[in-house]
């Protein structure tokens, strides 16, 4: 009945927050011994909510973030792995572009330059096709949520977003992927692709509750095992409708699908994919993309910073 | 009786105002003729400054008929601008200067435009302030701004004037000159003006009548017509003795001698 | 013009409104059918957490505005007062009227680690320098003549300000305070926004917005602007009937 | 008779100063203290606050950066045309919409709710929604600020609209001045503290908002660099973005809303 | 030379007023003694009210000093209500009724508050206008809001009153009934009155010594006393003869000569 609390946060809509509401909704937050707070914030204050310290566990940080935090001075580091590249370019049904390289010129719409998903899509692109889509396309901006009807009225050709908002667009459009960031990366480097977000943490929460930081991890891989024994079909309980706020049967269908080709989740933290990772930071930053340097610590292990489990 | 004959070109019949449940003019029937000088004289807070409001067109009265050159009312927009009104307060734009006071009631008249610098020079000069031309009116002194009210309401010589206590705050000598001028104009133009005042002397040098009003709210208390022929002298005794005259009459409904009672305690 | 006509043409306004929005969401695809919006209102109403959220908001607005009036009336009497006084906080006037609402939010909420005071206090930021501009253009636009009446007559600083001051820059206060009321709640809703706050309508409006539930923004936005229309008609218009009684 | 010692001469108000080196020293003065009191301030909050708030020094480094900086200014220019276009046209619209409602009483009956309720309206919705209807282009923004911005100066205008000197309507009435002089030379010098007021006032919200406008739905300008700095954590570009801004547009609004303020109230003294 | 024993209380030692460039007032120098009640006669324009404004400390002159009771000073912030002040404009804060307005000054002076009622009562008693003690001053005649600013400047009895034209809006009936009580006043609380008026009839009327100026920019022409014993009557031939003195003597200084001119014209 008295167990430590454990105040975890996610993005509104992302299914990045989906381990977290089967962590709620199969109660596995007792199960590893806390009493999980589970909070889901617009996209806008969600870092800073973070930052300022008004959650102990972030699971919407991509690596990028964590090095820019890292890099002007706050505590924070990602110690495991948790969405894949969820996201990608989403074209309507009609549209008669075959690749990235013919939105050229014209209107796509994104949320911000300086997001995850823009830059992550925008790295793959250069390195795929060989050109910045930054010059090349003509951007619109406007939130997550909002580049859905704004893809459904026509306004813009092409979007760049994050599920399950491309799910949303999917059926709205009756649209597809042009590009699926990690289906399409991995495939074009045989093999890795970076990941969206991770768990992140302060320095000082994981040093004073190293055991908290396990159980959590714990919690984390019981519920994507639970998503991939049960095909995903577990995503048509009602707590995630309701958490993701998806409108209709249909969105859940293709939700479900895309998650079958592209497996949402990942708990890969081997130390291979985090060289790989810190390769793929430092070459964002010699291409001087968004950051500088790369600071250290960025990415480590429970066992190495915290030490093995007690 | 008024046995002028002369046309009657204002006619006020049965007024009565009242702001909302207090009575100002309890009842008022008068007719002015064409070119005729007329005073009014009432105590303070009588009712005159809303009967020459009402006369002006700016008030609805809450009884009776103001009728204008027949059955003409000459408040609405028509373009001429043949009325000219001395407010109690001066009323000026203090954001342009005298001169541009001016000029803005020029513009609404059909004086053409290269005669405005003569005629407004002549005007100032005639009431002393040709030197106060280009002054704001905040720089003013109280009579200063009075005179400059008066100009611009004889500027274009209107065929009606309505002057609230025009010349009270003006010194002695400035106003015995406007007096003098005031006739002048009056014969010059044949403008028909209605003159309240507080003077009693001021009203027997210069009206052709004066009406006399009761105490507020206003009843007409006598039409008196002033028995000296044109042109006056201010100093001349029988000036003093109409003044004497209309003083112990107005005693009774002015309530003087209530102020002479106050005297002896 | 009677009062019932008047009343009945505001009426009309708001009437109209309606088939204004029926025309905005046939040709949209985002803004949701009035009815649709009308029929869930009741319930929308009844709950609980509505009140709640509103609750706070309006918490967090009155506090950062009474914050904010106060402050500002210290600064444009001190401006007032002093030449020295009036060049330096002229910088902070000036620092805190050009500074971005959104800025300040993210700010406050930083230093004040998302407590109640950041959001507070984020209002009195943004709301004080037009209050103190406000009230500084009326003082210096006060009637001089009645400032010597002052002088002449003695009456005391507290009488000065309280019966010959503050009737003269009432229009001046309730523009300002117009103004400083509507800027509030637009603060707060960008601060719970930007601030990443949990509670409060610009949270929910927010949480609805990410999550596409065009119903629920309606409903959010509908409340909120009856509230702003209560404050204005019910609150600010009667005092300023009372207090221009005179005219 | 007594004589009288005439030692104590009646004390002027200092108000009435009109000692040029009094003046300019005293706002030296003023300047001293005020702008090392906000670096103090600044400082101690750098300390205490400490990634949140930049340390001054670095803020400086970053103002020089930014102005020598060619992406800078083309952001500058941008914004600033934003903020100039929305900036004249609500105070175009506003002022308009100001003077017919305290004119007319039935306009106002009409279109008070209507003003209440369009100031009501948080701006990040006006954004979205104009973005919505009218795409992203430079519309969106221009035509969401414009409407959040007209109905804070038609407040204004409307408040000194029904307070002025009802006697110089009744002037204009009785010397018959053309609706056109009545409004040039009577009604709008009445109002022109009011409508400098109002136009400082949207001047200010312009740029407060156009931030907002440009971190939702703008990918370029000022406030788009403001919150890809923030994004990025970057608060001593966020700080000096908005400085450099900021003194800019104090010094416009100094230069050229106080000149023609001098100049259309010199008849005050 | 005034031969007047009384102490002296009020000096004013070569004052002159300019605003910005151009002179108000070139050079005054005069005396007041306790208790006198000194009238101010000057053309329009010539620098009366602006003189008023530096005795009661309100604007600082250009130069010259002014010394008020010894060495003490009665403007800057002392308690004591000493002063009253009927400004030309009446200047009543639109937002108070009379009765309000009045109190505002009775809170600034040591009156005990229950004798507030009675004294308000009583003072608008003798002006005339008890029955507008509740309403709004908007809502008041000229003369009326007048004499609620007479009201309020003799209402605490200071010791000085300055008086810019005060009854120059009141009607002949009101304005006596005032005068009388004026003197009243003066004997009464021995105040000290400095009294602006272009009534030459009512300065000879009032005052102990009638200060005449000169045309603007102005300067002593006269130091005038007025040779009648008190209790003086309006009506009196003596005050008539005293004022055509005072006329034939200010026809040169303020320019009468000049108008006579004109009336030939
Ligand atoms: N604020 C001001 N700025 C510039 N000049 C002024 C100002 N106030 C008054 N004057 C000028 O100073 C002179 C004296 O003005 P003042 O008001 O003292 O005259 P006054 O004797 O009271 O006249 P009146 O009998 O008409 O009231 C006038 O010529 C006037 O134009
Ligand atoms: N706006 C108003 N509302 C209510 N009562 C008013 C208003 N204006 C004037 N009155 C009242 O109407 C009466 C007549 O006022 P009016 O101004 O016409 O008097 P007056 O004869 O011009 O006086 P004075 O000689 O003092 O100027 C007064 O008793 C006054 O109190
Ligand atoms: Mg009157
Ligand atoms: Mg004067």
């Amino acid at each position: 009945a008295d167990m430590p609390g454990v105040t975890l946060q996610a993005v509104a809509g992302s299914v990045g927050g989906v381990p977290l509401m089967i962590m709620k909704g199969e109660g596995l937050d007792k199960k590893y011994g806390f009493d999980g707070k589970f909070e889901f914030l617009p996209h806008e204050g969600v870092f800073q909510n973070f930052l300022i310290g008004k959650s102990d566990i972030a699971m919407d940080n991509d690596i990028l973030g964590v090095a820019i935090a890292r890099d002007e001075g706050f505590d924070v580091t990602a110690f495991y792995p948790v969405g894949n590249l969820y996201l990608g370019i989403v074209v309507p049904g009609g549209s008669e572009a075959k690749t990235p390289e013919d939105l050229k010129g014209k209107k796509v719409g994104h949320f911000g330059a300086d997001s995850g998903t823009t830059t992550f899509i925008r790295t793959i692109v250069q390195e795929m096709y060989g050109f910045d889509v930054l010059e090349e396309y003509e951007f619109s901006q406007v939130g997550p949520a909002a580049l859905v009807p704004l893809l459904k009225s026509g306004e813009v050709e092409a979007i760049f977003d994050f599920e399950s908002f491309v799910s949303e667009a999917i059926v709205a459009t009756d649209g597809h992927y042009l590009l699926q960031a990690h289906k399409d990366y991995s495939e074009f480097t045989g093999g890795f692709a970076p990941w969206i977000t991770n768990m992140v943490a302060h320095g000082d929460w994981l040093k004073e509750n190293p055991e908290l930081a396990y159980a959590v991890r714990d919690a984390y891989d019981e519920a994507i095992e639970i998503l991939e024994s049960t095909d995903y079909e577990v995503l048509r309980k009602d707590y995630i409708l309701e958490g993701l706020g998806i409108t209709s049967e249909a969105v859940l269908d293709v939700l479900i699908e895309n998650a079958k080709s592209t497996p949402y989740f990942t708990n890969d933290w081997s130390p291979e994919k985090i060289a790989a990772a810190e390769a793929f930071l430092d070459k964002l930053s010699k291409d001087g993309l968004l950051i500088e340097n790369v600071p250290d610590g960025v990415m480590v292990t429970l066992e190495d910073y915290v030490g093995p489990r007690s | 009786m008024n046995t002028d004959t002369r046309e009657t070109v204002l006619k006020v019949v049965d007024l009565g105002v009242s702001y909302g449940e207090t009575p100002a003019i309890a009842q008022l029937d008068f007719e002015v003729k064409r070119g005729e000088f007329v005073a009014i004289l009432g105590p303070s807070g009588c009712g005159k400054s809303s009967m020459l409001n009402v006369l002006s067109g700016l008030m609805a009265p809450t009884r009776g008929r103001v009728v204008v050159d027949g059955d003409e009312l000459y408040l609405p927009r028509s373009k001429d601008p043949r009325l000219g009104y001395v407010f109690q307060a001066h009323r000026l734009l203090p954001w342009r200067t005298v001169r541009q006071n001016l000029e803005i009631v020029l513009g609404a008249s059909d004086v053409p435009r290269d005669t405005w610098h003569a005629r407004i020079d002549e005007i100032l000069e005639i009431l002393h302030i040709a030197e106060f031309k280009d002054a704001w009116p905040m720089r003013l002194s109280g009579g200063q701004r009075q005179r400059v009210s008066i100009a611009r309401a004889i500027l274009v010589d209107p065929s009606y004037i309505l002057m609230d206590e025009p010349l009270s705050t003006l010194d002695e000598v400035t106003a015995r000159s406007l007096r003098q001028e005031l006739t002048g104009i009056c014969q010059r133009t044949g403008a028909t003006i209605v003159f309240v005042t507080h003077s009693i002397r001021e009203a027997v040098y210069l009206a052709d009548r004066i009406i006399i009003l009761t105490r507020g709210p206003a009843q007409v208390f006598e039409n008196y017509i002033v028995p000296l022929e044109r042109p006056r002298d201010y100093d001349d005794a029988r000036i003093a003795e109409v003044e004497a005259d209309i003083v112990a009459r107005v005693q009774a409904p002015w309530g003087l001698e209530t102020v002479k009672e106050r005297d002896v305690a | 013009m009677n009062k019932l006509q008047k009343q009945s043409l505001s009426i009309a306004a708001l009437v109209l409104l309606l088939p204004a929005w029926w025309i905005a969401h046939l040709n949209t695809t985002f803004i949701s059918s009035p009815f649709q919006v009308a029929r869930l209102l009741p319930a929308f109403l009844s709950e609980g957490s509505t009140w709640y959220n509103i609750g706070v908001t309006l918490f967090r607005v009155v506090a950062g505005l009474v914050l904010g009036i106060v402050a500002g009336f210290i600064a444009a009497f001190a401006m007032n007062h002093s030449r020295l006084m009036r060049e330096v906080l002229g910088y902070y006037v000036t620092s805190a009227l050009r500074t971005p609402s959104a800025i300040a939010a993210i700010l406050s909420v930083a230093i004040f680690k998302g407590s109640e005071f950041g959001y507070i206090l984020v209002v009195a930021f943004i709301t004080f320098p037009y209050m103190a501009v406000g009230l500084r253009d009326g003082l210096a636009s006060a009637d001089k003549g009645l400032a010597e009446l002052g002088q002449i007559y003695h009456l005391g600083l507290f009488t000065q300000i309280r019966h010959v001051t503050a009737p003269f820059v009432a229009p001046y206060i309730f523009a300002a305070l117009r103004n400083a009321h509507a800027l509030a709640w637009k603060v707060i809703v960008v601060a719970e926004i930007f601030g990443a706050a949990r509670v409060g309508f610009g949270a929910k409006f927010e949480h609805a917005w990410s999550y596409m539930l065009m119903d629920e923004v309606h409903l959010w936005l509908l409340v909120f602007m009856a509230l702003v229309l209560f404050a204005e008609y019910g609150v600010i218009r009667r005092a300023e009937k009372f207090v221009f009684r005179w005219r | 008779m007594p004589d009288l010692p005439l030692s104590n001469p009646i004390m002027f108000h200092p108000a009435r100063w009109k000692n040029w080196n009094a003046v300019v020293s005293g706002k030296l003065l003023g300047g001293v203290i005020a702008i090392s009191s906000i670096l103090l301030l600044w400082y101690v909050l750098s300390i205490a606050v400490k990634p949140w708030v930049p340390t001054p020094e670095d803020t400086v480094v970053a103002i020089w950066k930014n102005l020598l900086s060619t992406s800078f200014w083309g952001d500058f220019w941008l914004t600033l045309g934003r903020v100039m276009a929305s900036f004249v046209t609500a105070s175009i619209v506003g002022a308009a919409i100001g003077i017919l409602i305290g004119m007319n009483e039935k306009a106002e009956a009409f279109l008070q709710p209507l003003l209440a309720l369009a100031l009501a309206v948080p701006d990040p919705v006006y954004i979205i929604f104009a973005i919505l209807t009218f795409g992203t282009g430079e519309t969106a923004g221009f035509v969401a600020l414009t409407i959040a911005v007209s109905p804070f100066v038609s407040n204004i205008v409307r408040s000194s609209v029904q307070a002025r000197d009802i006697g110089l309507d009744e002037m204009a009435k009785i010397y018959r001045l053309p609706k056109r002089v009545f409004f040039r030379q009577s009604l709008v010098p009445q109002l022109v503290p009011a409508l400098l007021t109002a136009g400082r006032f949207a001047f200010a919200l312009s740029w407060k908002l156009v931030v907002v406008v440009e971190s939702i739905g703008q990918p370029d300008g000022i406030g788009a660099s403001i919150f890809h700095s923030f994004r990025l954590l970057r608060m001593r570009e966020v700080a000096a973005t908005a400085i450099i801004f900021i003194v800019v547009m104090q010094l416009l609004e100094r230069g050229v809303l106080g000149r023609i303020e001098k100049k259309l109230l010199k008849w005050r003294d």
